[in-house]
């Protein structure tokens, strides 16, 4: 049983809505602490360009179409849970957990190629920075879709659709990280 | 103030104090203030049967100002005292006087190094003189020094001197003295550095003219 | 504000997306920088606000989460502005960041692309970036050892004497705080319980690592093995017979 | 009334696990409460031991500690390191804003709970978790850490340094765990106050200190961000080898010291807020007046909190920063001193034209004011960056943090402890054994931090075991005034004594306390001491008609006006 405090919203935002802007804002500092960092020092060390070099674009431009779509379907199934639709969002998250799962499997496959070549986390400071924003990054996709997938099991039997909305919002926040980490890892070179 | 605690032996030892004892009569007013208000009000207005409290919301123009007055007050004595900080900073730390002598001082667990010219006046050259935990200065003369690092940071502080600088390793980091006093006095280790940090301690001998030409004759390795 | 996020049509906002996206990737194809740049950052501050404003729908929310987020990035603006001017350049008044500049001037070559097989190669091969890029910081020794060689004698006197003392005897002005004490080198029953890889292996990883007191530290960083060779070398004329 | 009672178990009935598993499973926010309070007062106990140790072994060098034995430099590195911490993350932190805030906060806006109490629950279990680490660290091959609780790289990234790889792996975890704690507690905090107040309460009438306390809670989400990314970057270079603050591999130190400072220094404010809040709460009842200028004390706390981010390159003026930077943040820190100087104006001007009760948690109340205006001006000499050269790294800093710290978290605690005693226990604190444990802890704590004014005058830097090896520093007038500072210690932490057993004592066999002892305004006041679970019956939740310090208002009989009083 709820309590009492969680049904009052003097501010008009639901409360965990309101709750989920909040962990954003505690989460966009975290990122940008780290990537100010990047920058800070991919400005200060123009020779990291040629670690970046060995990046690769396609991966990365693929895995931001997979995160882009995956954001389509979690706003899709925050639209069929505003209709009431439980089963049909859903089926909606499922679709968005793939997107996770191929995010995820194409990020593995990317670094292992790396890590074979050499390109280990130790190898150079540009390389330290990027498996360490690309890996904070994808601990949020993980974590995004295992709490999915308990919202996913609710909706379908009708259940606190509401949540639909909230992870929705951290999955689009997820999906907006990685929008800035694309050029930042991938096409500066 | 200060200089009743510890020797003034650098030229701007002096600026640092004075800035001191400015701050420290500006703050002493506003403290005692304060304390007297703070001590005052509690025996003026204790509890006396009978006697109930007055209803005033802090809008009242009249006793409002006594707010809006000292609050206009104290941001004018940190006006005054930002001015005065960072004119004694641009002389210590932004400004360097044209250099007598250069010294490198390198900071490592648990010691210091000072890489000092010999007979030739020059640095990085054959016969420098290195010492550990022992550098050896001409009064009145105006050095500058480079710090460096090569494990952790330390401090190079010269309490005497008002001077204190971390060494950070990779950087080199500049900055001067002119000591205005023989005699011997602590170098300290300010930033801790490790288990050592304790023991980080050196000292530095502030000789006239002449013993410390004797010293550096004293001291140039003989080229072989 | 159910009723106004029916009026997004969110299939075309993704479609915009993708267009974008595409864009940010031919970008750099034209070779030219600030195309570049802004086919980079400028599609990417596009994206990202056409996901927060209609996916997010922050721009039917209330105005207390605009300024909580808006907040957020100032003060990651501030925390820039503020750090940059020590991190990112290089130089400045009274101090410039040596091993940054070495690391610039190297360029890539030392810096990365050595192929590895395991990750505790590339380890050891960073280490020996440290050693290049410290050497700046030890640059007395090598104007010591310019041209010529090692000085032992001058490295144990500035390094080791500090707690060993000039003499070898353990004796230095640092040994007083230490516990254990300072190896005593002028001591004949120590030389009887060492070999000299050990002693090898205590100067370059540390006392830790043959198992004696931690406060030795590990001077691998420092001196190369044939300079640590050379010092064990001098370590020996101290014995007494 | 015996609907009431009807009402309760009612509510217990739907909440949660019974018996012992009440208190350590319990979503019950006055439960968490608790949990935070004690383990923050556990943790003060560790942390008064490390501080009794360290102490000793600067007043007589290489002696035999009673309770502890011979010091050595790594075991002092590594207590000092851990006293802060622990006193800031684990004691101050905790107790300040996770206990009261828990208790107070769904109290005092008139809510029957948190928003979301099974969040709350798990922030204390991640807390007791880094609780568990950080004491595990003390006692792990190598021992603690002890590279200063500002844990400076290179010697805390590097075991080759520090000498205590596990012990410094661990304190990172430990406190990147706390992080998470408060983060998870503190949205908790904000969703709460923003939403879920009592009907009729605007934002002009809830009390100054769950303002507090949640600005302080977004001030700590706020600045905490980005040292988190430092923290993972910091356990990389430790456990990986990577080179984020290694400067031979393109990494720097000092941007750990800006990761750090930049939510150090908010963090001060992260703790000194609620404890302005407390007193708020505490001078207002007890001299009857309304507080002087409620919008005022708001917006000064908001600006506060805001030039606090501006600040905090402060702290490294002579760290190897650009000194044209120190221009900047001399400028920034001394107009601090503007909101700060004001918020004690207004608390000394609410005692104009008041009827003064000195009860116990007045007197600490007052004495928060009377010590902490002496680390507030100390601050300005360390502030001025031209003063700074000198002071940096001295006691004079450790004397003025002490001054701000010791008055927030042990003075602030009192002071609320003393005051909400009836309603968390429901028994009331005997007097007497309150003033003797007051007077017995104010006067030698006078007595151990001015000695360290005087050493740090004296060019005495901090976090050195053993003195003797400075000359200038190892004279007999200065060894005394570092017996007197010990003395002084040890005579404090002996009136400790004094407060568990009168806490223990009156939680016995006290006089049973009203629901209104101190006849208060706020709406924790309106129900039992101690509130049952739900707070409130669940169909007489509180409705506010006004603000909170409506004390003496002319033409009433009573001097006090409940906030939910209709008329």
């Amino acid at each position: 049983m709820k309590p009492i405090a969680t049904t009052r919203s003097a501010t008009g935002i639901p409360t965990g809505r309101l709750a989920v802007w909040w962990v954003l804002a505690s989460e966009v500092v975290i990122f940008g602490g780290l990537l100010g960092s990047y920058v800070m020092h991919r400005l200060g060390h123009p020779e990291w360009g040629a670690a970046a070099a060995h990046t690769n674009t396609w991966i990365g431009a693929f895995n931001t179409f997979v995160l882009l779509t995956s954001s389509l379907t979690a706003v899709l199934a925050h639209q069929a849970a505003e209709r009431g639709d439980g089963k049909k969002a859903a089926k909606l998250l499922m679709f968005t957990m793939l997107g996770a799962l191929i995010f995820v499997s194409v990020k593995s496959f990317e670094w292992t190629m790396e890590i074979r070549e050499g390109f280990t986390i130790t190898a150079n400071g540009f390389w330290s920075f990027y498996y360490t924003a690309a890996g904070l990054h994808a601990a949020h996709v993980i974590a995004g879709a295992v709490i999915m997938g308990f919202i996913a099991h609710d909706a379908w039997r009708g259940r606190e659709l509401q949540r639909v909305e909230l992870i929705g919002i951290y999955w689009h926040f997820v999906d907006v990280v990685w929008i800035f980490l694309f050029p930042l890892l991938y096409i500066a070179k | 103030m200060i200089h009743g605690l510890i020797q003034e032996a650098s030229s701007y030892a002096g600026s640092i104090d004075g800035l001191i004892l400015l701050i420290f009569v500006l703050v002493g007013f506003w403290f005692l203030l304060a304390e007297f208000f703070l001590f005052g009000l509690v025996f003026r207005f204790r509890a006396r049967d009978g006697r109930k409290a007055q209803y005033l919301t802090g809008k009242e123009k009249h006793i409002k100002r006594w707010i809006t007055i000292p609050h206009a007050l104290v941001l004018l004595c940190d006006v005054v005292i930002v001015v005065a900080s960072i004119k004694v900073w641009y002389e210590v730390k932004m400004d360097l006087p044209d250099a007598d002598y250069e010294v490198r001082v390198i900071g490592q667990q648990w010691a210091w190094t000072f890489q000092q010219p010999g007979a030739d006046g020059e640095l990085d050259t054959p016969d420098d003189i290195v010492t550990v935990d022992e550098l050896h200065v001409e009064e009145g003369k105006t050095y500058h020094f480079k710090l460096e690092s090569k494990d952790v940071l330390h401090s190079f502080s010269v309490p005497v001197f008002r001077l204190k600088q971390d060494a950070v390793p990779g950087r080199t980091i500049t900055g001067w003295f002119r000591p205005t006093k023989a005699g011997t006095f602590d170098i300290q280790c300010a930033e801790i550095c490790g288990i050592g940090h304790g023991v980080m301690a050196a000292r530095i001998f502030v000789e006239d003219a002449e013993a410390h030409a004797a010293w550096v004759t004293e001291h140039t390795p003989q080229s072989s | 504000m159910s009723q106004e996020q029916h009026h997004i049509n969110y299939v075309k906002i993704w479609a915009i997306l993708v267009v974008l996206l595409v864009v940010s990737v031919v970008g750099p194809f034209f070779g030219v920088k600030w195309i570049t740049l802004i086919t980079a950052f400028g599609v990417a501050v596009v994206k990202a606000r056409l996901v927060v404003q209609n996916f997010m729908h922050l721009r039917i929310e209330k105005r207390i989460i605009k300024w909580a987020l808006g907040t957020t990035l100032v003060l990651m603006l501030l925390f820039f502005a503020g750090t940059a001017p020590d991190v990112m350049e290089h130089h400045g008044v009274n101090w410039t960041n040596d091993a940054a500049l070495a690391a610039v001037e190297r360029g890539v070559e030392e810096g990365h692309g050595e192929v590895a097989d395991d990750g505790h190669e590339a380890v050891g091969e960073s280490d020996d970036g440290h050693e290049a890029a410290g050497r700046r910081a030890v640059e007395h020794e090598e104007a010591a050892t310019a041209g010529q060689e090692f000085d032992a004698k001058a490295a144990f006197n500035t390094t080791c004497s500090v707690c060993h003392g000039t003499a070898g005897d353990g004796k230095g002005p640092g040994a007083v705080a230490l516990d254990p004490k300072p190896a005593n080198f002028t001591d004949s029953a120590f030389w009887e319980t060492r070999t000299d890889e050990e002693i090898f292996k205590a100067i370059k990883e540390g006392g830790a690592a043959v198992g004696r007191s931690p406060l030795m530290v590990a001077w691998g960083a420092t001196y190369s093995d044939d300079q640590i060779h050379a010092l064990v070398a001098y370590l020996k004329t101290f014995r007494k017979k | 009334m015996s609907q009431a009672v009807a009402d309760v178990q009612h509510t217990q009935e739907h909440h949660g696990p019974q018996g012992i598993l009440k208190y350590l499973w319990s979503t019950d926010h006055k439960v968490i409460a608790m949990q935070y309070m004690f383990t923050g007062m556990f943790m003060a106990l560790i942390g008064g031991f490390m501080a009794y140790v360290f102490r000793m072994q600067l007043a007589f060098p290489g002696v035999s500690v009673p309770g502890f034995g011979v010091v050595s430099p790594g075991e002092y590195n590594s207590l000092i390191t851990n006293h802060g911490s622990i006193m800031i993350f684990w004691v101050a932190m905790p107790v300040l804003i996770a206990a009261f805030g828990n208790f107070l906060i769904p109290l005092m806006i008139g809510a029957d709970d948190m928003v979301f109490p099974r969040i709350n629950r798990l922030s204390f279990q991640v807390f007791f978790l880094s609780v568990l680490v950080i004491l595990t660290s003390l006692f792990v091959k190598g021992g603690g850490f002890g590279g200063a609780w500002t844990a400076y790289p290179p010697l805390s990234a590097s075991g080759a340094y520090n000498l205590t790889k596990l012990g410094s792996s661990l304190w990172l975890i430990g406190v990147a765990l706390e992080f998470v704690a408060f983060l998870l507690g503190g949205i908790n905090f904000i969703v709460t106050l923003m939403n879920a107040r009592a009907p009729g309460m605007r934002a002009y009438d809830i009390p100054i200190l769950p303002w507090f306390i949640v600005l302080a809670s977004m001030l700590f989400m706020l600045s905490v961000g980005p040292l988190i990314a430092g923290a993972v970057m910091l356990l990389f270079d430790q456990l990986l080898g990577t080179g984020f603050y290694d400067p031979a591999r393109g990494g720097d130190p000092l941007l750990w010291q800006h990761l750090f400072w930049f939510f150090g220094h908010p963090e001060v404010y992260v703790v000194l807020l609620p404890a302005m809040g407390i007193v708020v709460e505490i001078i207002t009842t007890f001299s009857r007046k309304k507080l002087f200028g409620y919008k005022i004390v708001l917006y000064t706390a908001v600006a506060t909190a805001v030039l606090s981010f501006f600040v905090w390159a402060h702290h490294q003026f002579i760290a190897g920063i650009d000194p044209r930077m120190a221009n900047i943040f001399t400028v920034t820190t001394l107009l601090i001193s503007v909101p700060i100087a004001e918020l004690c104006f207004v608390l000394i001007a609410t005692l104009y034209g008041g009827s003064i009760r000195l009860t116990t948690p007045m007197l600490w109340a007052l004495a928060f004011l009377a010590e902490f205006l002496i680390g507030g001006v100390t601050g300005i000499f360390l502030g001025a960056s031209g003063a700074d050269v000198f002071f940096h790294d001295t006691y004079f800093v450790l004397a003025h943090f002490h001054y701000t710290f010791f008055p927030i978290a042990i003075i602030g605690t009192f002071a609320a402890f003393t005051y909400w005693f009836p309603k968390m226990f429901g028994k009331m604190l005997n007097e007497t054994l309150g003033k003797i444990h007051f007077w017995g802890t104010i006067i030698p704590f006078n007595f151990i931090f001015i000695p360290l004014f005087i050493l740090g005058l004296h060019g005495q830097h901090r976090r050195i075991y053993d003195y003797n090896h400075f000359p200038e520093l190892a004279t007999p007038a200065l060894q005394h005034l570092r017996i007197v500072a010990t003395v002084a210690l040890i005579v404090m932490l002996f009136f400790q004594l004094v407060f568990f057993f009168n806490v223990i004592r009156s939680w016995i066999s006290g006089e049973k306390a009203p629901r209104n002892p101190w006849k208060a305004n706020t709406l924790e006041w309106t129900t039992e001491s101690p509130p049952p679970h739900g707070n409130w019956p669940a169909d007489r939740m509180p409705v506010v008609y006004r603000g909170p310090y409506e004390y003496s208002v002319p033409g009433r009989e009573d001097d006090y006006w409940p906030q939910n009083s209709p008329t």
